[in-house]
C-alpha cells in the first residue's frame, strides 16, 4: 500500500510527541520521574498491549470492510469465545479439543448472524445495522454467561506472567505480553496472505469495494458474510484467549470493544494495516500518559486518554490514517 | 414570443483551468454570461460540464483563472455563500433532502431568507411564525408555478424521477437566485416531461428575468431554448455562441458525429 | 377507522402549519395529556409513579435531546451519558452556590452550561462524519465523567462521592426535590417540564433551524450549496441536544434519585438512550417517548415475567436471560421496522386514515 | 319548508326575478357568511357574499367601462373559478349575457360558438386560452377584448387586446366613483324574462346550438329543485364540472344564488379528489361515469387489502346490498339483527368509505346525464349516500324529474319536478311544460319551432313511460326506439345498457327492430375478462382469442340471461329479452367509425358493416365464419379473420303470455 505524505508526517510528529512531551514532563515537574531505560520500558510495554488491542480492532476492520457494519459484537464475541472455551474445557475437554469446538461454534454463530439480522437488515442504514450489532453484544453477552455462568474464571495456556529483564537487563517487559504480541504479529501477517493470495480474500476485498464486482468474482454475498464473520469470531477468540488468560475471563472482557473504538478510528475504520499502527500508536501513547502526564492530572486517565487521543487525529484526518478518503460528488 | 431583455455580462469566467490530482478535468475555459440569458453547457459526458458549475458556485476552486460576478473579481470562496451571491442550482442526480415533504423542501430554499431568532422559533410565536406564513405563501407560489400542488405533503422520497426534478427546481426558485444552474434538468426524462421543463425553464426566465446557465444532453432542447451555447468536449472550450454558430461549427460537427481527428 | 376527515378543510396557512391538522389527532393529544395529567397522579401507586413513570419522562427527555441530534440533524451521538452528568453537576454546583435559586432557574442554567459543553464537543463534527464522530463522542463521555469523578470541586470535596440533591420547591412550598418531596408532586413537576420542551423541540423542528437540520441529514452537501452553514447549524443541534440531556440529567439526579452520581451517566446510559430513539424512531418527537416507554417497561417486563409464570430463577440468572431477551428483542425490533415504534404508529395513523384502504 | 329566507327591504321571490338582484340580496341578508371557496396557494381562499358582490360590482363596472352594453355577450372560458363565477354575475348586471364554453375545445370549435353568439369579449383562465382566442381573432376579428384570470406568462401579451382581470377590476372601482350609481340602475332593469345565459349544447349530430335561457327559467329551476331538496344556505358545493355544462350552471351558480349556499373551487382538476375530500361537500352532482370510477377505484383499492380487511369489506357489503338502501329510505321492513348489522358496518366500513371519497358529510348527491347502472346506484345508496337521480336537458334547465328522499327507485329518474307537467305522446317521446324551459335556440327560429308542439311542450327526444307510481322511466332516445314484428316495443340502448351494466361487458349492440326477437353482439370488456381469465389460469394471446373462448362465452351467457331475468320484470319490455348473441372477433372503434367519438354505437352502420353475422344471429346456424377489415393505429390496414359462435340465451316467458296461459 501506499502511504500518503501527509500520513507519515502525522506518525513522525506523534512519535516526536511521544517523546517529547514525556521528557518535557520529566524535566518540568517534580512529581514525574523520567529516565530513559524507564521511558523505553514504558513505551514498549504500551506497544505490546497496543497488539492486543489490534487484535480486537481486526475483528473490526474485517467485517466493516466487507459488509459495511461498524460491529459493536466484537467485544461481545471475544468474551463469548473465551467462555465457551473455557467452559468446554472445564466440562473435561482437553484445550485443542476446546479450541476446536469453540471454532465451530463460532462458525455456527457467523451463520446464524448472517441468515437471521444480516439477511433481513440487508439494504439498510448503517445506523441500523450498527444498532442490530449492538443488540447482537446484548444477547451473546446474556447468552454466554446464561449457559457458563458469569463468576470469573481462569484461562491457562501455560504462558509465564512472569516479568523478564531484556536489552541487558535494563528494561523490565511482561513475558506474556511479548508472547501475546507475537502471536497477534502472527494472526496478523496470516490474515494478510488470506486478503492478498487467497480467492476468498480477493473477493473480500472486492466487496469492500463493490457489491457487483464481488459477485463477479462468483461467491455469493451471503457466502462472504458468513466468512467474514467467522474469520472475526477466530480473530476474537485469539484476543479472546490472550486477553482472557491476562485478565481472566469474565465480563469485563466484553469491555475491551471500547477500547479498540479509538483504535479503529486512529486507523480507520477500512485499513488492516491501519488497526495495527493504530493499536500500536494507541497502546504506547496511552501507557505514556499514564505515567508520564496522568500524575499532574489527578490519573484515572486511561478511559478517556486514547479517545481524545484518535479524536485530535481526526481533526486532521476526518478519515483516520488509513481510511479511503470521502470525496464529496455532486 | 416576444424579445427578453438580456442585459450586461454579470459573469465572466476567464481562463479556468481545473485538476483534481493529475487529472485536468477543465483546460483554459473562458466565457461569460449575460443578464437575463439562457446560457446551455453542453458537451459529451465527461466534458466537465458539471465540473463548471461547481466551480461557479463555489464548490470547486480553480487551480487556475478568473471567475468575476457582477463586476467583481471572486474570491476563493465557501461552498454556502454562493447561495447568498444569488446562485442556486440543481443537480445531476437529485439532491433533495429525502426525508421532508415537497413544501419542506422548497421551505428549505428560503432558509437565507429567513432571519428569526432560535428562540422565536421555539416559542413558534410572533415574527418566527409571522416568517413561516410569509415564505409559506412564497413557496405555494412556486408550487403554483410549476404545478405541483398535488404533491405538496407527499415525502420527496416516494416522488416519481420527473417529479421530484421539479421539486429540485422548486427548491432552487425558492431562494429568488439572480442566476440559477441547471444540471442536466431533463435528463431521464421521457418527451412530455421534457417539453413540461423546457416550459418551466423558458417560463422561470421570462416571468422573473432569472439568468440560466443549463447543461443538457438533448441537443434540441439546448438549441430550442438557449441564447447562447458553449461546447466542451474533454475540458477543452470548443466553441461558444448563438445556436446556429455552435451547429455550424466544425469542432463540434466533429466532435457530436465522432470524427477521427 | 377512526378519522372522519371529509369537510376539515384549512383557510389559512396557520391552521394548515398547526402541529395537530387532523381535528381526531388533536384530540387523542389531549386526551394523552388529561390522562398523563390527571388520571395518573390519582389512581397510580407510589411504586409506578416513583419507579416508572418518573425515570421514564426523565429518560424521555434525554432521548428527545438525542433525537434532535441524532434523528434530525444526523448527527451520530454515544456522548449523552456525558452531557446528562454534566447537567446534573451544573444543577448541583449551581443549587449549592445559590442556595435560594429558583429550581427552575436551576434547571434551565444547567441546560445551558451544557448547552455550552455541548457545542464544545460538537466542533469536531464540522470535519468528522458517521460512525467516526460517534465514537468522538464517546471520547467527550468519558471525559466528562472522569472529570467529575476526578475533581473534588464538583462534589464540594464530598468525602464519600455521593453527594445529596438539596430539598427544593417548585410553586409555593411544594417540595420537588428531597426526602419531603412527595412523588406525585415530582411526577407533575417532572411531566410539565416534560410536556413544555417537548412543545418546544416540535416547534423548533416545524421551523427554519428544524429544515435546516433535517437538510444537513439528508444530504450535506446539497444543503451547504443552498445557503444553509455547516458550523452553526450542528452547533446548534448540538447545543439544544445537550440542553434538553442536561435538563433530563439534574431532573435524573435532583428529583429521580435525589443523589447526584456520576455511575447513573455512565456509556450504558449513553446506549440506553440511543436505543431509545432507534426503537422509538429517528426524527420523531413521538419516537422518543414510544421508545423511552418501550425501553423503560421492557426489562421491568422482563425481570417480572418468569416469576409472573411461577419460575424461581436465581438473580444473575435473569440479568443474562434480560439481556438476552433483550438482545434478541432488539434485533426483532429492527427487523420488523427498522424505522421504529413511531414508524409504525405512522403506519398505522395513514392506515386508519385510509380505511378500509390499504394505501 | 319556506325556501327563501328573510328577505328585508319589501324584497320577495317575484322581485328577486334576476341573479344580480339574488346577489345583492345575498351580500345583504348574509354578508358575511361565506360564498365561495378556492382551494389556491395550499388554503382554502374564501369570499363572502359581500365581497363577492363587491368583486362583482368592480368586474361589472370594469366592463362597463371597456364598452360592454346591454345585450352584449361575454364569452367565459375555463376551470372553475370564482373570477370566472363572477364573470356572468358581472355580465348579467349589464344586462348581457354570459357564453360559457368547454374549456377543452380547440380554436376552431371556439371560434364557431364565439361567432354564432355573437361574441365581443371573453374572459379566460390562462395563457392557453388567451392563446386560443388569439388564434381566432384571426377568422373572427369581431372579437374586442380578451380577460384573463391567471397572468402567469402573459406579463407581455398586447395590453391593448388582453387585459388582467385585477387591472379591469380597478378600472372597474374608478368607474364606479365616478358613476356610483350607474350599476344598480343598469340592475334595476333587469327583468325576469330576460336572456341569463347561453348555453351551447354539444350536439350529437350538427353543429351546437346555443340554448337561451331566461333568468326566471333558471331561477324557477333552482327554487324548485332547492325546495324539493331543503337546500340552504349552510350547504356546501364542490364546483368541478365544466362551466359551459347547464348542470354546473344549475348546482353552481343557479342554486347557489338562490339559496346563498357556499361554492368550493378545486385547486386543480388533478386534485379534485382531495379537494373533495377536504372540503367535505354536503350537496355533490356528479355523471355516472365519475361514480363508475370511484367504485372502480374502490374496488381495485380493496383488492390489494390485507385478506382479513377485504373478508370484512365484503360481509358487510353483503350486509349493505341487503339492506343499505332500504335503511336509507326509511323501509320499516329491515330486521333488527341486519340494522345492527348495518351499524357495525357503518363504523367499520362505510363510514370510512364515505370518509376517504369525501361524502361523510353529504346529504344530498345527485346523478344524471346518461343511464346509471342499478348496480352502482344501488352501492351508493347501500353505503348511505343520499344518492338520486334526475332527469333534464339544457333546454329544461337540467331540471324535469327529481328523485324524491325516502322514494328512490333504481331504474327510474323520479317523479316531476314541481311547477314541471310530462305527458307521453304517442310514439313514447317525453314532452314537458313548465317556467324552466328555455326561450329559444339563438338565431335559430325553424329548430325553436321544430322542439315545441302546438301546446307549449318541449319534445325531449327521450322514449320513456310513467310507472303506476308516477315515476318517469326512461328507455332510450325517442328516435331509435322501433316495434319487434309482434308490435312490442323494442328500445335497443335500454336493452344494451342492461348489458353494458356488467363490468364484463364493454359494448352491446342490440337488433329487433321489425324482427321477431332480439338479438346481439356484444364487446367484452378485456382488462375485466383479461382479469378473470387470469385467475382461472387461461391463457389467451388477444382480444379475439380471449373473445373466443368457450369459457368466456359461457361467462357471458351468464350475464345475458341476467340481463333476460330482470328485463322479463318490466311488462313494457320483457319482450326484449335478448335470444342470442355472438362476441364479436373486434373491438367496437371509432377509427372504424363503428363508434361516435364519444363512444356511442353506431347501429346502423353496424348492421350494415356486419350484415352477415346480423342474419346469422337470425337464422339457427351455432357458428360463422368472418373476416373484417381494421384500421390500426398507425394507418395500416388488416383483415381479422375469425369463426363466431352463436349462443342461445334463456329467455322467460312474458307476463302477458302467462296470463293466456
Amino acid at each position: 500500500m501506499r502511504l500518503e505524505r501527509d500520513v507519515i508526517y502525522i506518525i513522525l510528529a506523534s512519535l516526536l510527541l511521544m517523546v517529547a512531551i514525556p521528557w518535557m514532563a520529566g524535566t518540568l515537574s517534580e512529581d514525574i520521574f523520567f529516565e530513559w531505560p524507564f521511558f523505553f520500558e514504558v513505551a514498549i510495554g504500551g506497544l505490546l498491549s497496543g497488539v492486543m488491542y489490534s487484535l480486537v480492532a481486526l475483528g473490526f476492520v474485517l467485517i466493516f470492510k466487507a459488509s459495511g457494519v461498524f460491529n459493536f459484537a466484537q467485544g461481545a464475541m471475544v468474551l463469548f469465545s473465551a467462555l465457551t472455551l473455557v467452559g468446554l474445557n472445564e466440562m473435561g475437554l482437553p484445550m485443542w479439543l476446546s479450541v476446536i469446538v469453540t471454532l465451530l461454534v463460532m462458525l455456527v454463530l457467523a451463520i446464524a448472524i448472517e441468515r437471521v439480522v444480516l439477511r433481513s437488515l440487508v439494504n439498510q442504514e448503517h445506523i441500523i445495522l450498527f444498532m442490530a450489532t449492538i443488540g447482537i453484544a446484548y444477547f451473546l453477552d446474556g447468552f454466554g454467561q446464561t449457559i457458563w455462568g458469569s463468576e470469573v474464571k481462569n484461562l491457562d495456556i501455560g504462558f509465564s506472567q512472569e516479568p523478564g529483564f531484556y536489552f541487558d537487563g535494563l528494561i523490565l517487559i511482561n513475558d506474556f505480553d511479548l508472547i501475546a504480541a507475537v502471536i497477534a504479529g502472527i494472526l496478523v501477517i496470516v490474515l494478510a496472505l488470506f486478503f492478498q493470495y487467497t480467492r476468498i480474500g480477493r473477493a473480500l476485498r472486492a466487496v469492500a469495494d463493490d457489491h457487483q464486482a464481488a459477485l463477479s468474482v462468483g461467491i455469493p454475498l451471503k457466502h462472504i458474510w458468513v466468512i467474514v464473520w467467522a474469520v472475526a469470531g477466530i480473530v476474537a477468540l485469539v484476543a479472546g484467549i490472550m486477553w482472557g488468560s491476562k485478565l481472566g475471563v469474565q465480563f469485563s472482557l466484553a469491555l475491551i470493544a471500547l477500547k479498540a473504538l479509538p483504535v479503529l478510528i486512529l486507523g480507520g475504520f477500512t485499513s488492516v494495516p491501519g488497526a495495527i499502527i493504530g493499536g500500536l500508536l494507541i497502546g504506547a501513547g496511552e501507557k505514556l500518559a499514564e505515567v508520564f502526564i496522568a500524575p499532574m492530572i489527578g490519573g484515572g486517565i486511561e478511559d478517556w486518554f486514547a479517545y481524545m487521543l484518535a479524536l485530535a487525529f481526526l481533526v486532521f484526518r476526518p478519515q483516520g490514517l488509513f481510511g479511503e478518503k470521502i470525496i464529496e460528488r455532486v | 414570443m416576444k424579445e427578453r431583455a438580456i442585459g450586461e455580462v454579470i459573469l465572466d469566467l476567464k481562463n479556468i483551468s481545473l485538476s483534481f490530482g493529475a487529472m485536468r478535468v477543465l483546460n483554459n475555459i473562458s466565457f461569460d454570461v449575460r443578464k437575463s440569458e439562457i446560457r446551455s453547457i453542453i458537451g459529451p459526458n465527461g466534458a466537465g460540464k458539471s465540473s463548471m458549475l461547481n466551480v461557479i458556485n463555489g464548490v470547486y476552486h480553480p487551480q487556475e483563472g478568473e471567475i468575476s460576478f457582477r463586476g467583481e473579481v471572486r474570491k476563493q470562496m465557501k461552498v454556502h455563500e454562493a447561495a447568498g451571491f444569488g446562485i442556486a442550482r440543481t443537480f445531476q442526480n437529485i439532491a433533495l433532502f429525502k426525508g421532508m415533504s415537497t413544501l419542506d423542501n422548497i421551505m428549505t430554499g428560503r432558509n437565507l431568507k429567513m432571519k428569526s431568532s432560535m428562540f422565536s422559533q421555539a416559542i413558534y410565536w410572533g415574527k418566527a411564525q409571522k416568517e413561516e406564513i410569509e415564505h409559506r405563501r412564497k413557496v405555494e407560489e412556486i408550487i403554483d408555478f410549476l404545478e405541483i400542488q398535488a404533491i405538496r405533503k407527499t415525502p420527496v422520497g416516494r416522488l416519481p424521477y420527473g417529479m421530484q426534478k421539479r421539486v429540485e427546481l422548486g427548491r432552487a426558485l425558492a431562494a429568488e437566485p439572480e442566476i440559477l444552474l441547471l444540471d442536466e434538468p431533463m435528463a431521464g426524462m421521457n418527451v412530455e416531461e421534457k417539453e413540461d421543463m423546457s416550459r418551466f425553464v423558458l417560463d422561470i426566465n421570462d416571468e422573473f428575468g432569472t439568468t440560466i446557465v443549463l447543461i443538457e444532453h438533448d441537443m434540441g432542447v439546448v438549441m430550442d431554448i438557449s441564447d447562447r451555447v458553449v461546447v466542451l468536449d474533454y475540458g477543452r472550450q470548443l466553441a461558444d455562441g448563438t445556436p446556429d454558430v455552435v451547429r455550424n461549427n466544425q469542432d463540434v460537427i466533429d466532435a457530436y458525429l465522432g470524427v477521427s481527428h | 377507522m377512526f378519522y372522519r376527515e371529509a369537510g376539515e378543510f384549512k383557510a389559512s396557512y396557520k391552521a394548515d402549519q398547526a402541529i395537530l391538522p387532523i381535528r381526531q389527532d388533536r384530540w387523542f393529544i389531549w386526551a394523552i395529556l388529561a390522562i398523563a395529567f390527571l388520571v395518573i397522579p390519582t389512581v397510580s401507586s407510589d411504586y409506578w409513579l416513583g419507579t416508572i413513570m418518573l425515570p421514564f419522562l426523565i429518560l424521555a427527555l434525554a432521548a428527545l435531546g438525542l433525537n434532535v441530534l441524532t434523528g434530525y440533524a444526523g448527527q451520530l451521538s454515544l456522548g449523552t451519558g456525558g452531557f446528562m452528568a454534566t447537567g446534573a453537576f451544573a444543577a448541583y454546583k449551581l443549587a449549592t452556590m445559590f442556595p435560594g435559586m429558583h429550581i427552575l432557574l436551576v434547571l434551565l442554567f444547567s441546560g445551558t452550561i451544557t448547552a455550552g459543553v455541548g457545542i464544545l464537543f460538537g466542533i469536531p463534527s464540522l470535519r468528522i462524519k458517521g460512525f467516526y464522530l460517534a465514537v468522538a463522542t464517546l471520547a467527550s463521555q468519558f471525559f466528562l465523567i472522569w472529570m467529575f469523578n476526578k475533581f473534588g470541586w464538583f462534589t464540594n470535596y464530598s468525602s464519600s462521592g455521593v453527594i445529596t440533591a438539596p430539598p427544593m420547591a417548585a410553586i409555593g412550598d411544594v417540595l420537588v426535590t428531597g426526602a419531603y418531596a412527595t412523588v406525585t408532586a415530582k411526577y407533575l413537576f417532572t411531566l410539565s417540564i416534560v410536556t413544555l420542551l417537548a412543545l418546544i423541540t416540535k416547534n423548533l423542528v416545524r421551523s427554519n433551524i428544524g429544515r435546516e437540520w433535517m437538510a444537513v441529514r439528508d444530504m450535506d452537501i446539497a444543503a451547504e450549496i443552498i445557503g444553509i452553514k455547516m458550523l452553526p447549524t450542528k452547533l446548534k443541534a448540538f447545543a439544544y441536544s445537550s440542553f434538553l440531556c442536561g435538563i433530563a440529567g439534574a431532573l435524573w439526579a435532583f428529583v429521580h434519585t435525589g443523589s447526584v452520581e456520576p455511575l447513573a451517566f455512565d456509556v450504558n446510559r449513553s446506549f440506553q438512550i440511543l436505543f431509545m430513539i432507534i426503537i422509538g424512531g429517528l426524527g420523531s418527537i413521538m419516537g422518543a417517548f414510544l421508545g423511552a416507554a418501550f425501553i423503560v417497561l421492557l426489562p421491568i417486563f422482563l425481570s417480572n415475567a418468569p416469576h409472573w409464570f411461577g419460575l424461581d430463577i436465581p438473580v444473575d440468572l435473569i440479568s443474562h436471560i434480560e439481556a438476552m431477551v433483550f438482545g434478541a428483542l432488539i434485533i426483532f425490533f429492527l427487523i420488523v421496522e427498522p424505522h421504529g415504534l413511531a414508524r409504525l404508529w405512522q403506519i398505522t395513523k395513514e392506515k386508519l386514515r385510509l380505511w378500509p384502504f390499504p394505501y | 319548508m319556506s325556501l327563501s329566507p328573510n328577505q328585508p327591504d319589501g324584497q320577495t321571490n317575484a322581485t328577486l326575478d334576476t341573479f344580480p338582484k339574488l346577489l345583492l340580496n345575498h351580500a345583504r341578508v348574509r354578508g358575511n357568511k361565506v360564498a365561495m371557496r378556492e382551494k389556491d396557494l395550499g388554503i382554502w381562499q374564501s369570499w363572502t357574499w359581500s365581497e363577492v358582490s363587491d368583486e362583482v360590482r368592480a368586474l361589472a363596472c370594469g366592463l362597463a367601462a371597456l364598452g360592454f352594453k346591454r345585450g352584449d355577450k361575454l364569452a367565459i372560458i375555463g376551470d372553475n373559478r370564482p373570477r370566472l363565477y363572477w364573470g356572468f354575475a358581472a355580465v348579467q348586471c349589464l344586462g348581457g349575457i354570459p357564453v360559457p364554453l368547454y374549456q377543452d375545445s380547440v380554436a376552431d370549435e371556439m371560434a364557431y360558438v364565439l361567432g354564432d353568439a355573437e361574441v365581443r369579449f371573453a374572459l379566460v383562465e390562462d395563457q392557453e386560452q388567451t392563446d386560443k382566442m388569439l388564434e381566432i381573432t384571426e377568422q373572427y376579428p369581431a372579437l374586442e377584448a380578451v380577460i384573463y384570470e391567471d397572468p402567469r406568462g402573459l406579463r407581455d401579451y398586447d395590453q391593448g387586446f388582453c387585459t388582467y382581470i385585477e387591472t379591469l377590476q380597478a378600472r372597474g372601482r374608478e368607474f364606479h366613483s365616478q358613476h356610483p350609481d350607474y350599476l344598480d340602475q343598469e340592475i334595476a332593469k333587469g327583468r325576469g324574462d330576460d336572456i341569463s345565459v347561453i348555453l351551447y349544447t354539444s350536439g350529437t349530430t350538427g353543429k351546437p346550438k346555443g340554448v337561451c335561457m331566461t333568468h326566471h327559467a333558471f331561477i324557477e329551476a333552482a327554487r324548485g329543485s332547492a325546495e324539493f331538496d331543503g337546500l340552504n344556505d349552510n350547504d356546501s358545493m364542490l364546483a368541478y364540472l365544466p362551466m359551459a355544462w347547464v348542470g354546473d350552471h344549475l348546482f353552481s351558480y343557479a342554486q347557489a344564488l338562490v339559496t346563498g349556499f357556499t361554492i368550493n373551487c378545486p385547486e386543480s382538476a388533478e386534485t379534485v379528489m382531495t379537494d373533495m375530500r377536504e372540503i367535505g361537500p354536503t350537496y355533490y352532482f356528479a355523471p355516472p361515469r365519475v361514480f363508475e370510477n370511484l367504485l372502480t377505484q374502490v374496488m381495485v383499492r380493496m383488492q390489494d387489502a390485507s385478506a382479513i380487511k377485504r373478508r370484512m369489506f365484503d360481509y358487510f357489503m353483503d350486509v349493505a346490498r341487503r339492506c343499505g338502501a332500504e335503511i336509507l329510505s326509511g323501509n320499516k321492513e329491515v330486521s333488527t339483527r341486519d340494522r345492527l348489522l348495518y351499524r357495525l358496518g357503518d363504523f367499520f366500513v362505510y363510514g370510512p368509505l364515505r370518509n376517504v371519497l369525501g361524502m361523510s358529510k353529504l346529504r344530498i348527491a345527485y346523478t344524471a346525464g346518461a343511464a346509471i347502472g342499478p348496480d352502482l346506484f344501488r352501492f351508493y345508496r347501500s353505503l348511505g349516500i343520499n344518492l338520486k337521480q334526475l332527469y333534464g336537458s339544457t333546454e329544461t334547465c337540467a331540471y324535469v324529474c327529481l328523485q324524491p328522499n325516502g322514494d328512490v327507485k333504481l331504474d327510474t329518474v323520479g317523479i316531476p319536478a314541481p311547477k314541471v307537467e310530462i305527458k307521453i305522446a304517442d310514439n313514447g317521446e317525453v314532452l314537458v311544460k313548465g317556467p324552466m324551459l328555455f326561450a329559444e335556440y339563438y338565431n335559430r327560429p325553424e329548430d325553436t319551432a321544430e322542439t315545441m308542439n302546438a301546446e307549449g311542450y318541449f319534445l325531449t327526444g327521450d322514449a320513456g313511460f310513467l310507472d303506476e307510481d308516477g315515476h318517469l322511466k326512461i328507455i332510450d332516445r325517442a328516435k331509435d326506439v322501433g316495434k319487434l314484428s309482434s308490435g312490442a316495443i323494442f328500445a335497443p340502448n335500454y336493452v344494451e345498457n342492461k348489458l353494458k351494466f356488467f363490468p364484463h361487458i364493454k359494448e352491446a349492440v342490440a337488433f329487433g327492430h321489425d324482427r321477431n326477437q332480439v338479438c346481439a353482439f356484444i364487446n367484452i370488456d378485456l382488462e375485466s375478462v383479461g382479469n378473470w381469465a387470469e385467475r382461472r389460469g387461461l391463457p389467451y394471446s388477444g382480444y379475439t382469442d380471449l373473445a373466443s373462448r368457450p369459457e368466456v362465452y359461457d361467462l357471458i351467457l351468464e350475464c345475458v340471461n341476467q340481463a333476460n331475468r330482470d328485463l322479463v320484470d318490466d311488462p313494457m319490455l320483457s319482450e326484449s329479452q335478448v335470444h342470442r348473441f355472438l362476441i364479436l372477433h373486434k373491438e367496437l372503434d371509432p377509427d372504424d367509425d363503428e363508434l361516435t367519438r364519444t363512444r356511442k354505437v353506431r347501429r346502423r352502420f353496424i348492421s350494415e358493416k356486419y350484415h352477415d353475422l346480423v342474419e346469422a344471429l337470425y337464422s339457427d346456424i351455432d357458428e360463422i365464419h368472418t373476416s373484417t377489415e381494421v384500421k390500426y393505429e398507425d394507418g395500416r390496414r388488416g383483415v381479422i379473420e375469425a369463426d363466431l359462435r352463436i349462443r342461445n340465451a334463456e329467455t322467460h316467458v312474458t307476463e302477458p303470455l302467462k296470463k293466456a296461459s
